[in-house]
């Protein structure tokens, strides 16, 4: 037995270094590690941050834990102290309460500092991209209010600009996540939420539905394209020029449950995605319609809302956060 | 066939539905004739019904726990090897999306749910009592109730599989996708009452083992001379009574939704489907922590046991377990960071989740400093809890990092997240039990299980565990989501996950190493005929094995903490044997059928509830009403027994 | 010696009858006095539900003092101690909901 | 105090022997610990209790505005009914306190006496509930009109369910007092049946201030 443990503990902390390995050097397949934008840049560093803090208690732990075992165990002719009776020691009780105190401390500072940064955009001085996400069963649909287009299960982006997701759902709630841009933000019937992510390098970013919605769930993956400005701009007139209109009745289609490809849209209903937003209980929710809106119909609701006479200011609905 | 014939096999028994649930169902039926026919076969009915369904004996209720939760870990097992198994490789159509979804729901929720909670009960009922120099629990007649509801719950929610149909949306049930606009089917139903009845019967048990510390420890125990065990089921209890309400309002509230038409949590008509998942994780979260200190507590005998030496910092312990228990109650929307509260709520929640890790990491190095300058006997318990000590760590570790919220934003519902609670579950939750069932077992049955064969099942089950999750953090990493029943090719997961079903087999074999095991030491396993068999510390060691019904003949007076340790160390230990002139008659519950008929009337009206049949739901709800009001009016549920069945059961054991 | 009429012994009644009525007259003026500030908008609305849950507040202290008896009790006041954390939670669970479910940031 | 509760599973003798000596000062329920030890327990369900209605008062508090254009608050709420509702409650809280004054003086008759009041206010307790929900169903604002009104039902109706379970049980024990006279046994339990009436009546409170009143003014 005593070889036995030993080698487990190898077999332990080499698994540990494989680990590490993994969380650092590692192939492109590893998308969380591969950042290509600077969201997901930030919470990378956090993670590589709360990594280094969490293992400089664990490491001391399990090299303990070896030491003590194999020095301690009970066989004949082992000279090592036995004291049965000590259990008890100021000085060692404040160690182990201290140092975690500190470095739950430490992590929570920069925990805070980037929950409150990624608010706000990537990029101040760019004007951003709004694309409006609309999950569906069991698809991806994206609107852009400026360009006037729209496409399902796939979105291109230009590069270097910020792109402000707004998300939400006409269907069960899903989460819209593209690991190599940055983390998830989830979509929910009746909710506008924004969230901000901008892609550095041109590329092809695999993106799916994270939070479980059902049979098709597995097929509801989509793709964010990055492209630099002049070739997203091309994409912009070739699609418009060419690719028929989603009307009301086709998106009535598009609500139905299915496991569908691509497509893309030269147009939509204007106020598509408020209306949605809206029907599926947006009004209740104070400040997010004149913050999500402001754009389209907006205004044709502001009578009906429940909220009057609550105070609206200062309650803008940020996605992040 | 005839049409009503034909319709009812198609819709409840599922005929349609391929090989997978004509199995089940065949082993059903196979299993229970085999039950009928053994119980006849060995005149065994009177028996059963008196000796166990009737029962309010905290011992005998234990052990019914523990054959609860053995055969709901192999339930979900088996789930698991399932989903393991399509998982395997890219694109297999082993199992459809929609048997896949129906089977890792119920493998969630069996597992916390079914397995996790009657695993901790058990030990509750075993120990406690025991510990604490008691005759049985504060109210023994409830926690025969307790169980049945636990029982019943449990029975409601597994029949779904073959009867109905199983729920399919997670364990967590999050609508609106539960709602009947998404999901018609009775699997919902049967989610929803299974664990509201045995929610239930969990309150009753908080409820019952708190009035028991509280109030039933034997003179001389004060609190701080308690057990950590007993403390760590004060804390949970503390958890689980200010909790589960919040289970109970969450699934009525849907069920409300479901069966009357309000709207809760619908998208229409001003529902708002995310007060549910608020409430579900007002109760989700602590429950974590309910299922995982009686597991600190286990861990905290056992290392002082078999390192031979006062448990360290048992005041700094004490004071961990109630901090724990309480901030648990401040850190749920850590499971939904990734919802857009805020990011005021997000930072508070996730400072208030690593602050957990303060006084959890006090506990470890109570524990190795415990294990330092002792001497550490290498048998079962004390390996599970050597094993658990790493695993628990990483896993604490990746909850912390977990917490962090904007790193969660990228770890949530990725497999990062199924790794990091498979490891504190596994080998918190798991790991723990297990040490605390090999170190109770011959307390509750006389003999010790077989060692040889326990180190197979345990490392099996270890290699096999790291096998199995430690890929799942890096395919996170590779952004695969939970809750897919199938990947493409494309995606480069297939090999991890390849090694990881590999690790799943490997703990299978390692269960059924367990089961070998124990079959093997019923008729093999070394009797133990001291009572004593571990040199344990605690007051149930001066018990003989098994513990006669009535626990103590003269209820012994409490000098210190360990203090059997002690009393074995200065010689004494005749003081705690009884002596003739101080035994007295004694006052037991009696037995009752009552809860057993009331938990079969939960049954029934969850029953109607799941399908709508009124009449037998209204008729279950009287059952229930009918119950309750006849115990209303039971004054004589006592009995004596005389001091010469004490005396003679004493001499018999070789006490007097 | 019977059940029926005994235990009347002097000593043992900490609670006459003068406890009862102060609690209810007691909770009367409460009630009197929540329902007078809301009806006839003596205060502004902010104001205004702050003191309406102090007086319900009061009323808690009111029904478990002079009518549950917290006070009494054999050994530890457990049950206190229970309450108090009841109260700390149910204060935590619909207070933080609100935070959590009105979805607002404190970033603009 | 290890000591004194260790007496419920000591040897018969001393635990069973009623009335542990009139002198020790300790009312009749707390005597045997056998009872006492489900005061306890009545207190921690209680707790238990209170985190319940805890949810539905969170779910009622985040629905309150979710009227989906069907009546609100304001325009459901009759002043005159819940006053009364109120005032009623608060005086069946104060009759059964009496009851229990009554039990601690071993006066049989007017502990019944008194808790026949209190569950008489009870149900007229109830029965107004009951008339205020059926006149809120007949103006159609039924519990699957809005979430709003789910919420509404469902915290106010769980209260009453309560009150009314309270009636039953106050009616048991009524029962068994009549029967058996003032015992440790009947005597705990008018005295937790009494607790159970007062958190009620605090719930109560809770539920004119914060649906209510809240509902009125805002
Ligand atoms: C027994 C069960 C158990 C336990 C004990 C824990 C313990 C912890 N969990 Fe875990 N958790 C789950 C079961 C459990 N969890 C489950 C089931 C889920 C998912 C549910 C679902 O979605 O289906 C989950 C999900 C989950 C999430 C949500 C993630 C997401 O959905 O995106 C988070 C986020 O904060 C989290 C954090 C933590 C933390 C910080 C701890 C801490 O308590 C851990 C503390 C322990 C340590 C830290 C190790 C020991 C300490 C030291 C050795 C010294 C000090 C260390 C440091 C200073 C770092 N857990
Ligand atoms: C205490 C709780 C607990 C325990 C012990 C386990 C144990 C295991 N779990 Fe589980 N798991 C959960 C709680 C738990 N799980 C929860 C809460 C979820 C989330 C559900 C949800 O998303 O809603 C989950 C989800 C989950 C998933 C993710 C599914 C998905 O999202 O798609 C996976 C995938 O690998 C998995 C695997 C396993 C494995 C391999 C084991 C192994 O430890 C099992 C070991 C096996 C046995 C103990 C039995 C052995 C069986 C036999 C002996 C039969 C022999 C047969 C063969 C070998 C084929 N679990
Ligand atoms: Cu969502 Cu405002
Ligand atoms: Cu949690």
């Amino acid at each position: 037995m005593g070889r036995g443990w030993l080698t487990r503990w190898k077999g332990v902390s080499l698994m540990a270094a494989a680990a590490l390995l993994l969380a650092t050097g590692c192939g492109p397949e590893y998308i969380v590690l591969n950042p290509k934008g600077p969201v997901g840049r930030e919470e990378l560093h956090l993670i590589e941050l709360s990594t280094v803090l969490v293992l400089i208690v664990i490491i001391p732990v399990l090299a303990l834990l070896a030491f003590i075992v194999v020095r301690y165990r009970d066989k004949p002719g082992n000279k090592a102290r036995y004291m049965p009776n000590w259990s008890e020691s100021k000085v060692l009780e404040v160690v182990w309460w201290g140092i975690p105190i500190l470095i739950i401390g430490i992590l929570s500072v920069y925990t805070a500092k980037t929950t409150f940064a990624l608010t706000r955009p990537p990029e101040a001085d760019v004007k951003p991209l709004t694309i409006q996400v609309v999950s569906l069963n069991w698809k991806w649909l994206f609107l852009y209010p400026d360009q006037k287009v729209a496409t399902v299960n796939y979105a291109e982006i230009p590069t270097g600009v910020p792109v402000q997701f707004e998300l939400t759902a006409d269907a069960p709630m899903n989460s819209f996540w593209v690991p190599q841009l940055g983390g998830q933000e989830y979509t929910m019937p009746g909710m506008a939420m924004r969230l901000w992510l901008q892609a550095d390098e041109p590329g092809r970013y695999y993106g799916h539905g994270a939070n479980f919605t059902g049979e098709g769930f597995a097929h509801d993956n989509f793709w964010v394209v990055a492209k630099s400005q002049s070739d997203f701009d091309r994409w912009v007139k070739q699609v418009r020029s060419t690719a028929p209109a989603l009307t009301k009745a086709g998106y009535a289609k598009l609500k139905q449950p299915s496991v569908i490809g691509t497509a893309e849209y030269s147009s939509f209903p204007p106020g598509l995605f408020d209306d949605t937003v809206w029907i599926n209980g947006g009004r209740y929710m104070p400040g997010m319609m004149a913050d999500v809106t402001g754009r389209a119909s907006a205004g044709s609701h502001a009578g009906g809302s429940e909220m009057n006479g609550t105070d609206m200011s200062g309650m803008d609905m940020n996605g992040k956060g | 066939m005839p049409a009503g014939f034909q319709h009812f096999a198609d819709t409840y028994l599922m005929w349609n539905e391929g090989p997978l649930i004509w199995m089940s169902d065949a082993l059903i039926v196979l299993t229970s004739l085999g039950i009928v026919g053994a119980l006849t076969y060995f005149k065994r009915w009177k028996w059963l019904w008196r000796e166990w369904l009737t029962t309010v004996d905290h011992k005998k209720i234990g052990i019914m726990y523990l054959i609860a939760a053995l055969l709901m870990l192999f339930r979900g097992g088996v789930d698991a090897e399932l989903m393991r198994t399509q998982l395997a490789l890219p694109g297999v159509h082993f199992l459809d999306a929609e048997h896949y979804d129906q089977i890792f729901t119920t493998h969630g929720t069996i597992m916390i749910l079914f397995m996790a909670m009657p695993f901790i009960f058990a030990l509750f009922n075993i120990v406690v009592p025991l510990q604490i120099g008691a005759r049985d629990v504060a109210f023994p007649y409830l926690n025969a109730i307790s169980f049945w509801l636990f029982f019943f719950g449990a029975m409601l929610f597994n029949i779904s599989f073959v009867f109905g149909g199983s729920p399919d949306a997670g364990w967590t049930s999050y609508p609106p996708l539960t709602e009947l606009g998404f999901d018609k089917g009775p699997g919902e139903n049967f989610y929803l009452l299974g664990l509201q009845i045995s929610g239930i019967g969990s309150i009753a048990t908080g409820i019952n083992f708190l009035a028991t510390i509280l109030k039933m420890r034997a003179p001389g125990m004060t609190l701080m001379r308690m057990p950590l065990f007993t403390w760590s089921v004060l804390a949970a209890c503390v958890v689980i009574i200010f909790a589960f309400p919040a289970l109970t309002i969450a699934l009525a509230l849907l069920m409300l939704d479901r069966i009357v038409g309000t709207h809760f949590f619908t998208m229409l008509h001003g529902g708002n489907p995310m007060m549910f998942i608020n409430l579900f994780w007002i109760w989700g979260h602590p429950e974590v922590y309910i299922v995982i200190l009686p597991a600190f507590g286990v861990f905290s005998e056992v290392v002082a046991t078999f390192a031979r030496k006062r448990i360290f910092g048992y005041s700094s312990m004490v004071a961990a377990l109630m901090a724990i228990s309480i901030i648990s109650y401040f850190v749920w929307a850590h499971h939904f960071f990734t919802m857009g509260a805020g990011a005021d709520v997000n930072t508070f929640f996730a400072v208030a989740t690593m602050a957990v890790g303060i006084p959890t990491g006090v506990k470890v190095f109570n524990w190795l400093f415990t294990l330092f300058r002792g001497r550490i006997r290498m048998q079962l318990p004390m390996l599970w809890t050597l094993a658990f000590v790493p695993c628990f760590a990483i896993g604490g570790a990746t909850g912390v990092m977990l917490a962090v919220a904007p790193a969660d934003y990228q770890y949530h519902n990725s497999y990062f997240l199924i790794a990091h609670f498979h490891q504190v579950l596994i080998g918190g939750v798991v790991f723990g039990m297990l040490a605390g069932m090999y170190y109770w077992w011959p307390k509750m049955f006389g003999f010790k299980l077989d060692e040889r064969l326990g180190r197979w099942a345990f490392w099996f089950f270890n290699i096999g565990f790291y096998v199995c999750f430690m890929p799942q953090y890096a395919l996170g990493f590779m952004g695969m989501q939970r809750r897919m029943y199938t990947y493409p090719a494309d995606t480069g997961w297939g090999t991890l996950n390849f090694v990881s079903t590999i690790g799943a087999y490997l703990m299978g074999i390692g269960f059924l190493f367990i089961v070998l095991q124990v079959l093997y030491s019923i008729k093999y396993g070394e009797r133990d005929l001291t009572g004593d068999p571990w040199d344990g510390r605690t007051l149930e060691w001066s018990l003989p094995s098994p513990v006669p019904h009535y626990n103590f003949a003269v209820i012994p007076t409490v000098t210190d903490r360990d203090m059997w340790w002690v009393l074995k160390q200065e010689g004494r230990t005749e003081e705690l044997r009884p002596k003739p002139e101080e035994i007295q008659p004694i006052h037991m519950p009696k037995n009752s059928g009552r809860p057993f008929l009331m938990g079969f009337a939960f049954f029934v009206a969850g029953l109607g509830f799941v399908f709508n049949w009124h009449v037998l739901a209204a008729l279950g709800l009287l059952g229930v009403v009918a119950c309750m009001i006849a115990r209303s009016f039971e004054y004589d549920d006592e009995y004596q027994i005389p001091v010469e069945e004490i005396e003679y059961t004493e001499a018999a054991l070789g006490r007097l | 010696m019977s059940h029926g009429n005994g235990h009347a012994e002097a000593g043992e009644h900490r609670h006459s009858p003068a406890m009862y009525i102060v609690g209810y007259v007691l909770s009367l003026v409460l009630t009197a006095v929540a329902f007078w500030l809301a009806l006839t908008h003596a205060m502004a609305i902010g104001p205004l539900m702050w003191v309406l849950m102090i007086l319900a507040g009061l009323q808690i202290i009111v029904q478990l003092y002079f009518f549950m008896h917290v006070t009494e009790g054999d050994g530890p006041p457990f049950h206190s101690v229970a309450l108090v954390l009841g109260l700390i939670f149910t204060f935590a669970i619909a207070l933080m909901s609100i935070w959590i479910m009105s979805f607002h940031s404190m970033v603009a | 105090m290890a000591v004194a509760e260790h007496a419920a599973h000591a040897p018969a003798g001393a635990a069973h022997a009623h009335g542990a000596g009139p002198a020790d000062g300790r009312p009749l329920e707390y005597r045997d610990p056998h009872q006492s030890v489900k005061i306890l327990g009545f207190w921690l369900f209680l707790a238990t209790d209170m985190l319940l209605f805890a949810c539905l008062f969170a779910t009622y508090l985040v629905l309150r505005t979710h009227t989906d254009g069907g009546p609100t608050a304001r325009e459901l709420f009759d002043i005159p009914g819940f006053t009364a509702e109120t005032f009623i409650l608060l005086t069946s809280s104060f009759t059964g306190g009496l009851a229990t004054l009554c039990m601690r003086n071993g006066n049989k008759k007017w502990l019944m006496a008194w808790l026949a009041v209190t569950m008489l206010l009870g149900l007229s307790f109830v029965g107004l509930e009951a008339k205020e929900f059926a006149a809120d169903v007949a103006e159609g604002a039924n519990m699957q009109r809005s979430a709003f009104l789910s919420a509404f039902f469902t915290l106010v109706g769980t209260h009453g369910s309560h009150v009314s379970v309270g009636i039953v049980w106050m009616f048991l024990t009524l029962l068994q007092v009549a029967r058996r006279g003032i015992t440790e046994i009947t005597a705990r339990k008018v005295f937790i049946v009494n607790l159970y009436w007062h958190f009620l009546d605090v719930v109560w409170v809770f539920i004119f201030t914060v649906v209510y009143l809240s509902g009125v003014v805002m």
